[in-house]
């Protein structure tokens, strides 16, 4: 059983590889003060109420041992093991750590490293190879769609193939073959969608969604990847920080949209508007978002500019519509999240210049801030 | 609520190694809701090592540190990595009484979160001129309509101040428009000078010039601000036209059923989130004693947010419809004045109330057939299941929430069996879409018997609430020639199962009127709407409707019923087949659809 | 395309004598001989649609595939024993249907 | 008769556009169509020889019954869902072969 000191000894300054949060709550448990620690703050947290806990001696007491755990910054990986469970245990600890109603949260998962992003450009590059330049629209004159060649792709691809089918079963309303012709069952469709894009190899679900079109066709069937109608639109659309806190009440919602805002938050002074200039990093948190409550989409079929959005909207917000409007910009305006997709739909090597936030049209996504610095001409005095 | 707000949710900046202990970091900025009112400030979070480090001028607001900073205070600090900036979070409470400790969490708080580089402050040469006038991130503040002017931020660079001493940095509105904001050049802190109303103006962009007087010239370095008004509940509801609605409830009287339209319009906002949000939320009182009323009649309310009718503005517009909680008795007859208090809760003057009223009339829905008597003419050749006609008491079909079946009866019951049997060949189905009952050809055998070709039945309706009856006299005679017969019961064959025309009209077909089936030709090439079919009765099938007759034999239409996959190119809603390539077949309720091309040689097998 | 009136796949009798059967037994004994007939329509599939609609296409050759199930026996009689004219006794194996299907 | 050399009843792949199956849908997807041909001669039961010879003796009219085991697929893939060119979900119920027989 690990001694205090050991613990202690983790807890010290220094950096250290965190350890995932299943793991760390392992080895909290097997140490006596730790796990009653524990314990208490989470029968401080069970009334759900951070102020009473906040006054409360003990609870205190509990979260100054628990900064000194491994607990204190252990993170969950994508697709491991028990994943929903890691997240959990890392939820109950940051509620006890965190603040009201954070604008932005920390990621719970482990940071993506950059060798994945030469990996994505690899597969990039193969599918150019692969595709003979197919999966780009290069001036040839011959009709190009690169989102029906992603669709002939998976087609060809047998478990690409199945899992689409089994997903769009899932989500057609009517299809003969669904149970019983039941309506389209929404949160149904939401693990269907889940599932396609843990079972599916990226090679072959990210074409289907980050094709880059130069026409209303192609653009629509992009639009149509994840069967809007019953994933995506309902009859009305519910106020944004409604969806949000619906999201939050979710631990794997909760966890994929701070994945979302941590990867994909515009970034100025990089190269790419992206943290780390990590597009991969976002497409990655942007998929993660795809079949939760904050199902995003691409709003139109419009070729020219991609707009992406969560469905919902920001009447009714009272005195919380700026708030609301950050939320909604963060996917409407989002410049890292546009170039992740061009860069991925129109190849990296295709020298395209990612738009940086200095030049975007519209101010970046900042919590309430404000455009770039108007630096007027100098007055000699 | 306490008066004292916090014009902003969050404050940041940079600190760095070096700093001097007792140099001003930032200034929280709470607003008054009474001229009288002084805030106290004090900083909550203990939790954290790095707490000592700071402490909050319980007058002014403003943040010092209480160390020099040093780099080992830096390392000290728990994060993820050794070099990006360590962000430090604090929470400072306000209260307009000298604060105890507890206050922390019952007052309002607001968070300061310092980021914390791992480096000295930049010297001046190395430092633009507009990051010694704004911070990197700034958040546009807010301050609530009706409140008193004063002070909402501190402009002035506090960490910056002694990079340039001998910089002299001011701050100004540049008023667009006549503004109700300026910048108090002694203390530099941005003011708002007058109560806004937000019902006027929602927010204010402001343009905010940063000048800095060095040795040699005067820069200036602009930076638009956008300062949103919160609202409050000062507006009550009101009425904009009519008050009054005029209701008639005749044939649709069924659960749920809405009616007539008031709106209510208010210009405060209605904020959907948080959902337990209480703000301008309206209740509604029905303003009578009746229980038959209360137990029938409920209002149902919607609302949504508007802008244009309100002069670009947000606000709220309120609808209100009469809504049928039960299904109302054919008998029910009464004519009412229903009064509806609307109340804004939250609004606090007198007038938060509006009175609405709905003028309702509820009339009686007679069973009976408007003084009708049904005669049928069939032909001999009809064949098992065809239909003769309908049946429907007066207005049937507009009917909702009133359920009405019928029956058949002999008119002349002491009649020998033999002439009872005849009136087997009849028989009755509800059709529960439209309240009628459908005839149909029940058995062909006793069509032949002369003594059964003209037959008189009592039609009878009886509506199921109240056992209400109405009766009518029912002719069906049979004429024509009838179609040779085979001795046995014949089994007529389903006229979805050819293909071609001359198969087709030469078929005697289940459901056929006429005694044979009738051939759809279609035109369009790729899947459509008008596919060639044979049918028993083109006029109702196909018709995209498995109506009461044909759902009671797949063999009838297959083509409107089949639940089965259809097999070629075709469209469907639920049942039967939308649209279909070519011409649609069906064996037993499973459905082809093909292209109907001559048969060339295509040979089939290894030949 | 089915012909006017062809009845759809069912078992047909035929009575014969064994020399009948044509595998060179020689036996005048008589044995009612079963086998399929009839057309399979009804239990057609989009697969036989496809194929029957590439092969007019020339997108495969005509006698590539068959595009229509085939009436075929689904089981079989018993062994059937018999005396041939030499006084043996011989069984011939699986000759006559006892069902038929698509 | 076999021609020499054809092959055994065995799953074939030809790659096309829903459009070009043939049955009226319309769309540029493409899919991979899988049927079955070959010849099926190892399968033939005394069954088949009885009948052949039946129809060489007049017994049978030629075209009455088929004296040889067919290539038909005995299992089906899968319904394919695909996007038409309106961008409706459409579904296409066992169009392609996953295993072949005689």
């Amino acid at each position: 059983m690990a001694s205090h000191s050991t613990l202690s000894g983790l807890g010290t300054h220094g950096w250290r590889a965190p350890m995932d949060c299943l793991r760390a709550s392992e080895v909290c448990n097997q140490n006596s003060q730790c796990s009653s620690r524990f314990r208490i703050m989470r029968q401080c947290l069970v009334g759900r109420d951070r102020t009473t806990m906040l006054a409360n001696r003990e609870c205190q007491a509990a979260l100054e041992v628990l900064q000194d755990s491994p607990l204190y910054d252990c993170r969950c990986k994508r697709g491991m093991k028990r994943e929903l469970q890691c997240l959990q245990s890392y939820w109950s600890i940051h509620m006890g750590l965190n603040e009201g109603e954070e604008l932005y949260e920390t990621s719970p998962y482990e940071p993506m490293h950059l060798s994945d992003e030469f990996r994505l450009a690899s597969i990039i590059s193969a599918m150019d190879s692969a595709s003979a330049k197919g999966n780009l629209c290069f001036d040839t004159g011959k009709p190009c769609n690169p989102c029906l060649d992603a669709t002939k792709a998976c087609n060809l691809n047998d478990t690409c193939k199945k899992q689409r089918t089994a997903l769009l079963a899932t989500c057609s309303p009517a299809a003969p073959i669904s149970q019983a012709h039941e309506p389209c069952n929404r949160k149904r469709c939401h693990r269907g969608l889940r599932q396609f894009f843990d079972r599916v190899q990226t090679e072959f679900s990210y074409p289907l969604l980050f094709c880059s079109c130069r026409d209303k066709a192609c653009a629509e069937r992009r639009r149509q990847t994840i069967m809007p109608a019953c994933s995506y639109e309902e009859k009305s659309k519910p106020n944004c920080l409604e969806l949000r806190r619906t999201c939050r009440s979710d631990p794997l919602c909760r966890s994929r949209l701070a994945d979302f805002h941590m990867n994909c938050q515009t970034t100025p002074h990089s190269i790419t508007s992206c943290p780390n200039d990590n597009y991969h990093g976002c497409l990655v948190s942007y998929v993660g978002l795809i079949g939760s409550d904050v199902t995003p989409n691409y709003v139109d079929a419009s070729h020219t500019n991609i707009t992406i959005s969560p469905w919902c909207g920001c009447r009714g917000s009272g005195n919380h519509e700026a708030e609301c409007e950050a939320f909604l910009r963060d996917f409407r305006e989002n410049t890292c999240l546009r170039n992740a997709i061009q860069a991925f739909g129109y190849g990296t090597d295709a020298g395209l210049v990612p738009i940086t936030e200095s030049q975007s049209a519209v101010p970046s996504v900042r919590t309430n801030l404000q455009p770039a610095i108007i630096t007027k001409h100098v007055i000699n005095s | 609520s306490f008066g004292l707000y916090f014009p902003q949710r969050l404050y940041t900046e940079n600190i760095y190694v070096g700093q001097q202990q007792g140099s001003p970091l930032l200034q929280v900025i709470s607003m008054r809701e009474f001229p009288t009112e002084r805030p106290y400030f004090f900083l909550c979070s203990h939790r954290d090592a790095f707490t000592s480090w700071f402490h909050i001028d319980e007058a002014s607001g403003v943040l010092y540190l209480n160390k020099t900073l040093e780099w080992s205070d830096f390392s000290s600090l728990r994060s993820g990595s050794v070099r990006s900036p360590k962000d430090l979070t604090l929470k400072v409470g306000v209260s307009s009484t000298p604060p105890m400790k507890v206050m922390c969490t019952i007052l309002p708080t607001v968070e300061v979160k310092l980021s914390f580089i791992n480096d000295t402050a930049p010297s001046c040469g190395q430092v633009e001129l507009s990051t010694l006038c704004f911070p990197e991130k700034i958040s546009n503040p807010h301050i609530t309509e009706n409140r008193e002017p004063g002070a909402l931020r501190q402009l002035r660079r506090f960490t910056h101040m002694s990079i340039c001493p001998n910089y002299t940095i001011s701050y100004g509105v540049v008023a667009g428009s006549s503004v109700p904001f300026a910048v108090d050049d002694s203390t530099s802190e941005l003011v708002v000078t007058a109560q806004v109303d937000r019902e006027e103006k929602e927010v204010y962009h402001l343009d905010i010039v940063c000048m800095v007087r060095t040795e040699r010239n005067l820069e200036e370095v602009f930076r638009s601000l956008h300062v949103n008004i919160y609202d409050e509940d000062d507006n009550s509801p009101y009425v904009n036209g009519t008050d009054t609605e005029d209701v008639l409830v005749e044939f649709d009287r069924s659960e749920g059923t809405v009616f007539g339209t008031l709106f209510v319009y208010d210009r405060d906002t209605t904020p959907v989130y948080p959902t337990n949000q209480v703000q301008n939320k309206l209740v509604g009182t029905l303003m009578t004693n009746d229980s038959w009323i209360k137990n029938n009649f409920a209002i149902e309310h919607k609302f949504r947010e508007e802008k244009a009718i309100f002069g670009n503005v947000r606000g709220t517009v309120h609808e209100y419809k009469l809504k049928l909680s039960q299904n109302l008795s054919v008998t029910e007859q009464r004519s009412f004045l229903l009064g509806y208090l609307v109340n804004d809760t939250t609004f606090p003057g007198p007038e938060g109330t509006v009175l609405l009223h709905f003028n309702v009339t509820v009339l009686p829905v007679p069973i009976r057939f408007s003084n009708v008597t049904y005669s049928f003419t069939v032909s001999q050749k009809a064949t098992t299941y065809s239909q003769i006609g309908k049946v429907c008491v007066e207005n049937c079909q507009k009917f909702k929430g009133i359920d009405v079946t019928y029956q058949l009866e002999i008119v002349d019951r002491n009649i020998t069996a033999e002439a009872q049997s005849c009136y087997w060949a009849v028989s009755l189905a509800q059709n529960p879409n439209d309240n009628t009952g459908v005839l149909y050809v029940n058995d062909t055998k006793v069509l032949r018997r002369p003594e059964c070709q003209e037959l008189e039945y009592v039609v009878i309706a009886q509506e199921q609430q109240n056992k209400l009856q109405a009766k009518t006299q029912l002719t069906v005679s049979f004429q024509g020639e009838a179609d040779s017969l085979k001795t046995d019961e014949p089994r007529f064959p389903a006229c979805a199962e050819k293909r071609q025309r001359g198969d087709c009209e030469a078929t005697r077909g289940l459901g056929a009127p006429t005694g044979r089936c009738q051939w759809r030709q279609g035109r369009d090439k790729g899947i459509s709407k008008r596919y060639s079919t044979c049918s028993p009765n083109l006029g109702t099938c196909p018709d995209g409707y498995c109506d009461a007759i044909e759902s009671k034999n797949i063999s009838i239409c297959p083509q409107d019923c089949s639940s089965e996959a259809i097999i070629g190119g075709y469209e469907r809603d639920l049942y039967g087949i939308k649209a279909g390539h070519g011409t649609c077949y069906c064996f037993e309720g499973k459905c082809f659809c093909e292209r109907d091309e001559p048969e060339d040689d295509i040979c089939n097998d290894m030949c | 395309r089915a012909k006017k009136g062809s009845k759809p796949c069912s078992l047909r009798k035929l009575v014969v004598t064994v020399s009948q059967l044509g595998i060179a037994f020689v036996s005048d004994e008589t044995i009612a001989f079963h086998y399929c007939s009839g057309e399979c329509d009804a239990s057609r599939k989009n697969y036989d649609f496809v194929l029957e609609a590439m092969k007019k296409k020339g997108l495969l050759r005509k006698n590539k595939a068959r595009h229509r199930p085939c009436c075929r026996p689904t089981a079989y009689e018993e062994d059937f024993l018999f005396l041939d004219n030499s006084f043996q006794y011989k069984t011939i194996h699986e000759f006559s249907a006892k069902a038929c299907g698509c």
